[in-house]
């Protein structure tokens, strides 16, 4: 499918102009919702919000630079449930991942949605964002253009060098683009086109050459991400550090009712083998002379590895969760990465792309 | 869950013996219909193979959960060795094939997590290959003895 | 064979000292055999055997053994290239065997072992009629 | 409710053991004998099997009664509650009528007590007794008392009374006085039973008659049989090549087919039918370990399943094929042979091999007193013809079930078990797709068995097509089987239709079947069979000429009076006409006999024309290689051809040219046609369609995949869907007809009982867990999975086998397995 | 070329009981891998025997391949269909034209209708060369009185002679001599067609073949001789 490429004049104010664009597909009846991160009343945490009617998109901020919950898991409810219709869903590059490998798992379908994304950088912490949002209402539009911004946003975004949406009917264009007047919409699929088309974009006037940009952002988080995986790679190693950053492990869970992979009804790990029985705790107590309670938290963490590391999009949600600041999120990423790299496997790439434990069926041989 | 329970009993026994030399502690799971009759071949013929492992019986390779590996290891065990049969020979059709997936992606993540990845081995070791069962098992227990004892069970003390 | 059996001649096993080599000739073996039946494979070694011990079959021998390359006419036409060519093998094989005389109980064969080891430059092969092998062990009393 | 029948199966090779497992598994009773003192046969020297070299005996064990075995591997033996085996035995006498035979049963002494015999092996240190192994085909030595088999179990060690000096000194060592050496005692016994079944298998041939090749002279030449104990890791290299000779390490080998068979002189006028693809597997496996392999061949017969596709991959990756025989071998100084051949006219290479490994042909080898002509007495597998594993097992299968229909109605299983298996209830009714060969003779055999049967038929005629591709005899054949399923109240016909929609478990599946006008019943039913034949394989329409046809359409023409009587110069048959390559890439099998047998047919209108045979490989395994001969002896003149250059029909308006290459003159050759053949091979019909609609799988070329092209041929890997005849693979009518058998065979083990028993151990799906991800889905080796209408997964309880993929990749443990009794 | 239909050689099964025809042939190359000729002048026994097949008896018989063979018989002793390729050659010498056959066959076997010998050497020739050999040999100890029965009735074997011996190695008659003057064997020679040597079985031509059995027959008659003796 070739790309169509066109601009939206922004006067600005991108968030709001996206929105409205968004709401004439609304309006022409081309979806019949859109799901994007606005604001709802009583607080001004950007969350993933279903709008039905254009008018209603004045409170939407489609490039917020925050997000409450992972809006993969709610775009993948919409994806599952909705069928016959066309639901746009706007979604952050790790969670148009998300979608894609819970589709793989049969939690969704991607059929009714048409995934809307951008060239994301990066979402603040709930608390940061908040917290710079009274002193700058307009942050979520000056965060687009200002790199200092840019710069306070999750460690985890900050770290990911996967900013590039794959997957998604429409990518949002915004790095090397001077976004207060205008920002880059392209169509990537058949259907992604047949949107933008209802958008009344603009032919683009002059050329933009984006690749500097992207690059240099690439190169900047790449390192960040080398770095961050080096240091967490020998936490995970080292028993002394491994114990000092996981031993402040409540056992609340978190961590995994943010992942938007977690897909399971009822966790495993909430019946088997978490909170591990206490004679096997009190036989470890007679070795040592004390034992850790609750126990298993090593096993809980590790269970969670072997079932999600191949799966990781890196959204950074786990730690956003985390009560205790523990850099879940790091973690998985850098086992993530190992056992992805291990299984050549790469998550929310491609809707056809097998789990890579269910290959066996195109393997042979020795 | 049968065989659950089995593994969970074996990898609850504790290392007793330490003498002058060091005994691993190592769980093997073979496969019920290639690579334990291997073994009991292996034992026909009198072959000798360490004493330090302890056999469990499966069905199948496919049929195990890594995260009883990593159990295995968290609670004590030095090295994990599967036995399973040949590619193509699995009598529940690609079970092999399954196991092999699994403990590769298995393997990266222990590895990650310290463990050298040579305590977790997979061998295909097909019905008639006694002499190949001891090698392999020969080869795997002296390997672990020369990396030492694992201690990967101070992970679980939270 | 007759003769030895029976006595009425006497062989002397010491007459003959350098190694021997027996060659079937292909009417003695194959082609007796497909025209008779019957392929003399046996006789001719009793007999030798009475006149030495220190001989050998040439490998392969036999069903499977080499053709001296002087049959079939083959030495009355002009294809003397041809023949040359052809006893290459039976060459190899007397060479192989290490002995120097070589024993045929037929003339062609006499005759084309006799040339071609002339030809293959082996002065010191001696080729003889098994009959002729007899008659030099013979006992004359 | 009727009596289990009570069988005596004489042979415990794989045909026998097959034919005793499924009499067994439809609760017949058997006595089992050999005169060996193991089970397993040829098979126990054999670790892996062509074509996908791959061991798998354990495959055909039951699959529902598999638990109760003590041993789970068939190398260690075969056991089942319903098979007494009866090593060291032999049949005296058979006396008495079919449904009530006595036969009187002989064994001799083992002197080795199995239940008291530990195999601790300290005898087989003492006995002083050494001499060739057999098993090994002489390659190693083994004592007077010995293991028998590789793997048996371990008590299993016997006395070979032949060579047995009475010494004594095992006596003195065993600790635990197992061994006995009295004078042989023999013991008779008498069993009444309801059939036997001969199942004795095939000798080798002894290569000690080709002398040619000095086998016995050289060490370095062994047999393919020695060769596979070499290949073994339980052989007596350890599973390394080495020259017999001197132990080093063997890297040329050669390998020089039909040896002992395709040889007039030797009265071997037969294909061992296997051992082509014996080689291909022995070279393919060699390669491996580092060796060369050649094989010495004249016609590569490749005409099973897959087994072209296996050519390809072996050759593909290295291997040699020369198209010769060798004459003669030579010993070289410093070890190996020197090899004499010619592979194409003009060219005599000596090659240095290191080790030459002959393919010895194989011929029936019944030593013991012949019955086959007795009433009750059915022959099955090598011991009738020459057969390939996977055909052998559909043989067997095929008469076991004969002999059952000997027992007549089938056996009610007892419902109070020893063990405390679950069950389900199953529908008896079969149905079966396709109103061929296979499909009608696995009708009638159901039928006889009192379980009814439906057949949809798409045509509006049973029979299937055979009626159009074979000979009159061969009509006739298949007539008779339309007549007998026409008039068989339990087998009910629907003309016109097709099946639908496909839903249900196994042992309970729905089925909409509808006809022309889109109407027809559901039909409730335990078991499908999917008989759906093929066809010949239509012409291209540049070669549309009246002179140009099909051999099989030409065979059939031949009997045509304007043919008769018509001047018949030239005839020329252009064999593996676009099959056997990249589009079509495996044999129709029906092609070379055909056009041989129109060779006679040719002769007896037309003494004097001329017949040409364009071909490949001509593929007559078995008996039919008399056909070749015959042919032959005819005058066909044969013509090999490469695929790089293949034959050019040139096609005239009167005449039909056909020019070529004839290696053997090194010259073109060129023939002017009265009528050209034209070997293009079978078809499957309608595979695609079936393995969509009845979820299984199928191949390329469109023919129904099984779950194991060797031990269980039949089966479609979904329990409860079996597949036969050509919708499977190309197969001669008598091979349809068997295979039907064997698939009514394989349906009857799971509908004879109306509650039918699970596997003991099967999954179970806790639904409140299960999100419904389907992991547990794809990964189910048995399509035992599918979705549930309740929110949950679901298991098929009958296809599900206990294997636990679904338990490892379940990441909340919904899916648990669950195992019965103890 | 178009092929021929029939061909009169290829159905040459002659002479062995066993023997098969040129059609049986599978064109497999043993006779071809054992026969040391293969491949000069284009020479292969599986060529010749495909010729014969097709019906190409003319193109044989002009050809030199038949005359390159030694009739060894080493090609169907192994010929897993029991081809009898030595009698195809020979029938396919037979077809060649007489101007065509090697010059010292041809010769010879003028000589053998001729005079009964391939040597055309006159009796009384013969009669001298063999009693100047005898002579040779009563100067050696223990065979001084050594004669040669020419002509012996009733002897127990009658002798033939390779012309070998006669033309240009007579000295190798010494051998046997002694042999049978040791044994005190009875036995004869011929005076008249005493060769023993049948290069009609070289030539292919069946009636040559016969003429020289023929002779020996009549010798046989002639000295009501019991037994018979060949130089081969």
């Amino acid at each position: 499918m070739d790309k169509s490429f066109a601009f939206l004049k922004t006067n600005n104010q991108p968030n709001r102009i996206l929105s409205r664009a968004l709401g004439k597909l609304l309006d022409k009846g081309l979806v019949s919702a859109v799901m994007a991160p606005g604001i709802t009343n009583g607080s001004d945490l950007p969350m993933p919000v279903l709008f039905t009617r254009d008018e209603a998109m004045e409170s939407c901020i489609p490039l917020a630079p925050a997000a409450g919950v992972s809006a993969a898991v709610q775009a993948a409810r919409i994806g599952r449930k909705v069928k016959d219709k066309r639901v746009a869903v706007v979604l952050k590059p790790c969670e148009v991942r998300g979608v894609i490998e819970l589709a793989k798992l049969n939690q969704t379908s991607l059929e009714s949605l048409a995934i809307i994304s951008m060239e994301c950088p990066g979402r603040m912490e709930n608390d940061a964002y908040l917290a710079k949002l009274s002193a700058s209402p307009d942050l979520p539009d000056l965060y687009l253009n200002d790199s200092s911004l840019q710069d306070q946003a999750s460690s985890t975004c900050l770290s990911c060098d996967a900013f590039e949406p794959q997957g998604a009917d429409i990518t949002i264009h915004l790095f090397g683009l001077p976004v207060m007047e205008h920002i880059g919409i392209s169509g990537m699929t058949a259907i992604g086109n047949e949107l933008i088309e209802a958008m009344d974009l603009e032919k683009p006037g002059a050329a933009y050459d984006q690749r500097e940009a992207m690059a240099r952002l690439r190169e900047k988080r790449g390192r960040a991400k080398e770095e961050l995986f080096q240091k967490t790679g020998e936490i995970l190693k080292n028993p002394d550090q491994y114990l000092e950053v996981l031993g402040n492990c409540l056992g609340c869970f978190n961590c995994r009712t943010a992942c938007p992979l977690c897909y399971c009804r009822e966790c495993v790990c909430a019946r088997e083998s978490f909170d591990r029985d206490l004679d096997d705790v009190s036989n470890r107590a007679k070795k040592t002379g004390q034992a850790r309670m609750p126990a298993g938290l090593s096993m809980f963490h590790m269970t969670r590895m072997v079932h999600m590391s191949h799966a990781c999009v890196g959204c950074g949600q786990c730690s956003s969760y985390c009560p205790s600041k523990i850099p879940v999120a790091d973690l998985f990423r850098t086992m993530g990465q190992q056992v992805q790299n291990t299984l050549d496997y790469s998550p929310g790439r491609d809707p056809e792309e097998p789990i890579p434990y269910l290959r066996f069926k195109t393997e042979a041989g020795s | 869950m049968e065989q659950t329970t089995q593994q969970t009993d074996l990898v609850k026994t504790e290392q007793t013996d330490f003498d002058k030399e060091f005994h691993p502690n190592i769980v093997a799971l073979v496969c019920n219909w290639c690579t334990y009759t291997a073994a009991d071949l292996a034992g026909v013929t009198r072959l000798k193979y360490p004493a330090e492992i302890r056999m469990i019986r499966l069905m199948c390779t496919g049929m195990i959960d890594p995260r009883f590996i990593v159990e295995s290891f968290l609670r004590g065990a030095d090295g994990v060795f599967i036995g399973g049969c040949h590619p193509g020979d699995c009598h529940y059709i690609n079970g092999n094939l399954k196991a092999r997936l699994r403990i590769g992606g298995l393997k990266a993540l222990l590895q990650g997590m310290g463990i050298e990845p040579q305590r977790l081995a997979l061998h295909w070791i097909g019905a008639s290959e006694g002499t190949e069962f001891q090698k392999q098992v020969k080869d795997f227990v002296e390997g672990i003895r020369e990396l030492g004892p694992s201690g990967f069970g101070v992970y679980d003390s939270i | 064979m007759e003769y030895i059996e029976s006595g009425r001649i006497t062989l002397d096993r010491s007459k003959i000292s350098q190694k021997v080599a027996y060659h079937d000739p292909c009417n003695y073996g194959r082609k007796s055999k497909e025209m008779f039946g019957y392929a003399y494979y046996h006789e001719p070694r009793w007999i030798l055997n009475k006149c030495t011990p220190n001989w050998v079959d040439l490998e392969p021998s036999r069903n499977s053994q080499y053709c001296c390359g002087g049959g079939g006419g083959l030495m009355l036409t002009t294809l003397d290239d041809q023949r040359e060519y052809y006893s290459r093998r039976k060459i190899e094989q007397i060479k192989h065997s290490g002995a120097s005389l070589i024993v045929v109980p037929c003339h062609s064969c006499h005759g084309q072992i006799k040339a071609m080891a002339q030809k293959y430059n082996l002065p010191d092969i001696q080729v003889k009629y098994l009959w002729e092998v007899v008659a030099d062990s013979l006992v004359v009393e | 409710m009727s009596k289990p029948g009570r069988f005596v199966v004489a042979g415990a090779g794989i045909s026998g053991v097959r034919a005793s497992l499924d009499l067994a598994e439809t609760g017949h009773e058997v006595v089992l004998l050999d005169t060996a003192p193991v089970s397993g046969g040829i098979l126990l020297a054999l670790d892996r099997q062509f074509p996908n070299d791959h061991c798998g005996m354990c495959r055909m064990l039951p699959m529902l009664d598999r638990d109760q075995s003590k041993y789970f591997c068939m190398r260690l033996g075969m056991f089942h509650k319903n098979v007494t085996f009866m090593p060291n035995t032999e049949i005296k006498e058979i006396g008495g009528g079919p449904g009530d035979l006595k036969v009187l049963l002989q064994s001799w002494s083992a002197k080795v007590d199995p239940d008291l015999c530990n195999g601790c092996g300290d005898c087989l240190e003492v006995c002083p007794v050494s001499l060739p192994d057999d098993l090994a085909d002489s390659l190693s030595l083994r004592k007077a008392i010995f293991k028998p088999g590789p793997n048996t179990s371990p008590s299993t060690l016997a006395i070979d009374p032949d060579s047995c000096i009475l010494c004594g000194k095992c006596k003195e060592v065993c600790q635990t006085g197992a061994i006995t050496l009295g004078p042989d005692y023999e013991q008779t016994l008498e069993e009444k039973v309801t059939a036997v079944i001969m199942a004795t298998g095939v000798e080798y041939f002894d290569p000690g008659d080709a002398s040619m090749y000095g086998y016995g002279k050289y060490a370095d030449v062994i047999t393919s049989l020695a060769f596979e104990r070499m290949l073994s890791s339980s052989g007596p290299t350890q599973g390394r090549i080495l020259r017999p000779s001197d132990g080093a390490p063997a890297e040329n080998i050669a390998w020089i087919q039909c040896v002992g068979s395709r040889n007039l002189r030797l009265g071997a006028d037969h294909c061992s039918g296997a051992c082509c693809m014996f080689a291909l597997k022995q070279a393919g496996l060699s390669m491996e370990k580092g060796s060369r392999p050649t094989i010495f061949y004249m016609d590569m017969r490749t005409f099973g399943r897959d087994w072209q596709k296996y050519l390809d991959r072996a050759s593909s990756s290295g291997l040699r094929l020369v198209r010769c025989r060798p004459h003669s071998l030579e010993a070289r100084n410093g070890g190996g042979l020197m090899l004499s051949y010619s592979p194409v006219p003009g060219e005599l290479i000596d090659e240095h091999f290191d080790l030459v490994v002959l393919s010895v042909g194989r011929a029936p080898g019944w030593k013991g007193p012949d019955f086959s002509d007795q009433d009750g007495v059915l022959v099955t597998g090598g011991s009738k013809r020459l057969l390939d594993i996977s055909r052998s097992l559909v043989s067997a299968s095929s008469v076991s079930f004969r002999a059952a229909m000997i027992s007549g109605s089938p056996v009610q299983a007892e419902q109070g078990d020893s063990i405390t298996s679950q069950r389900v209830k199953v529908k008896s009714k079969v149905l079966v797709v396709g109103g061929g060969p296979a499909g009608l003779s696995a009708s009638l055999a159901l039928a006889g068995q009192g379980i009814s049967v439906v057949i949809v038929e798409k045509n509006d005629f049973l029979g299937g097509n055979v009626s159009q591709i074979s000979d009159a005899e061969a009509r006739e054949r298949i007539r008779e089987l339309v007549r007998d399923a026409e008039k068989n109240q339990d087998i009910e016909i629907l003309l016109k239709s097709r099946p639908m929609e496909f839903s249900g478990t196994t042992g309970n599946f729905q089925t909409h079947v509808l006809d022309q006008q889109n109407k027809g019943p559901i039909i409730e039913h335990g078991a499908v069979i999917l008989a759906s034949g093929g066809s010949q394989s239509t012409l291209p329409a540049s070669l549309v000429h009246p002179k140009v046809m099909t051999v099989f359409d030409l065979h059939r023409r031949l009997d045509d009076p304007e043919i008769k009587e018509k001047d018949l110069n030239c005839l020329v048959f252009i064999q593996c006409f676009e099959t056997r390559t990249k589009e079509k890439n495996y044999c129709s099998r029906l092609c070379c006999p055909t056009a041989l047998r129109s060779v006679e047919k040719i002769r007896s209108t037309h003494p004097e024309s001329r017949i040409i045979f364009f071909y490949r490989d001509i593929m007559t395994p078995g008996d039919l290689e008399h056909l070749y001969t015959r042919a032959r002896e005819l005058g066909a003149i044969f013509i090999p051809y490469q695929t790089d250059i293949p034959p050019k029909l040139i096609l005239e308006k009167e005449q039909v040219v056909v020019e070529g290459f004839d290696p053997y003159l090194g010259e073109e050759v060129k023939f002017k046609a009265d009528l050209v053949g034209l070997g293009s091979g079978l078809g499957p019909g309608s595979g695609h369609e079936l393995a969509e609609l009845f979820g299984i799988r199928v191949d390329r070329e469109g023919f129904l995949i099984e779950a194991d092209p060797k031990w269980r041929p039949v089966d479609s890997g979904r329990e409860g869907i079996f597949i036969c005849g050509l919708a499977r693979n190309p197969v001669s009518l008598d091979e349809a007809v068997d295979e039907g058998r064997a698939a009514a065979q394989r349906a009857m083990r799971l509908v004879y009982n109306p509650q039918a028993r699970m596997s003991v151990s099967t999954a179970r799906i806790r639904p409140a867990l299960c999100s419904m991800c389907g992991l547990c889905w794809t990964v189910c080796p048995y399509f035992a999975r599918y979705p549930g209408s309740k929110g949950a997964m679901e298991v098929d309880p009958l296809a599900c086998q206990g294997c636990g993929a679904c338990v490892a990749i379940c990441p909340n443990h919904a899916s648990v397995l669950e195992v019965q009794g103890d | 070329m178009t092929e021929n239909a029939s061909s009169l050689i290829k159905h040459t099964a002659l002479m062995r009981p066993d023997g098969h025809a040129a059609d049986f042939c599978l064109g497999c190359g043993t006779c071809a891998a054992g026969c040391p000729m293969t491949g000069i002048d284009g020479f292969d026994p599986r060529k010749i025997v495909r010729m014969a097949m097709l019906g190409r008896d003319e193109q044989l018989a002009a050809s030199s391949l038949p005359w390159l063979c030694t009739l060894c018989g080493r090609c169907e002793n192994a010929c897993p269909m029991g081809i009898n390729i030595v009698g195809l050659i020979r029938s396919a010498r037979g077809l060649t034209e007489k101007d065509k056959t090697p010059t010292a066959i041809r010769k010879g076997l003028e000589m053998l209708l001729e005079t009964g010998n391939i040597l055309g050497l006159p009796e009384e020739d013969f009669g001298f060369i063999i009693t100047d050999v005898a002579e040779e040999l009563n100067e050696q100890p223990g065979f001084e009185d050594f004669t040669v029965p020419l002509e012996k009735k009733d002897a127990r074997l009658l002798c033939t002679l390779h012309n070998k011996l006669v033309n240009i190695q007579n000295e190798d008659l010494i051998h046997w001599w002694k042999i049978f003057h040791l044994a005190d064997e009875s036995w004869t020679l011929p005076a008249r067609n005493w060769e023993g040597v049948n290069w009609g079985l070289f030539s292919g031509e069946d009636q040559v073949l016969k003429v020289a059995v023929d002779n020996i027959v009549q010798n046989m008659e002639r000295l009501d001789a019991r037994h018979l003796m060949y130089p081969e």
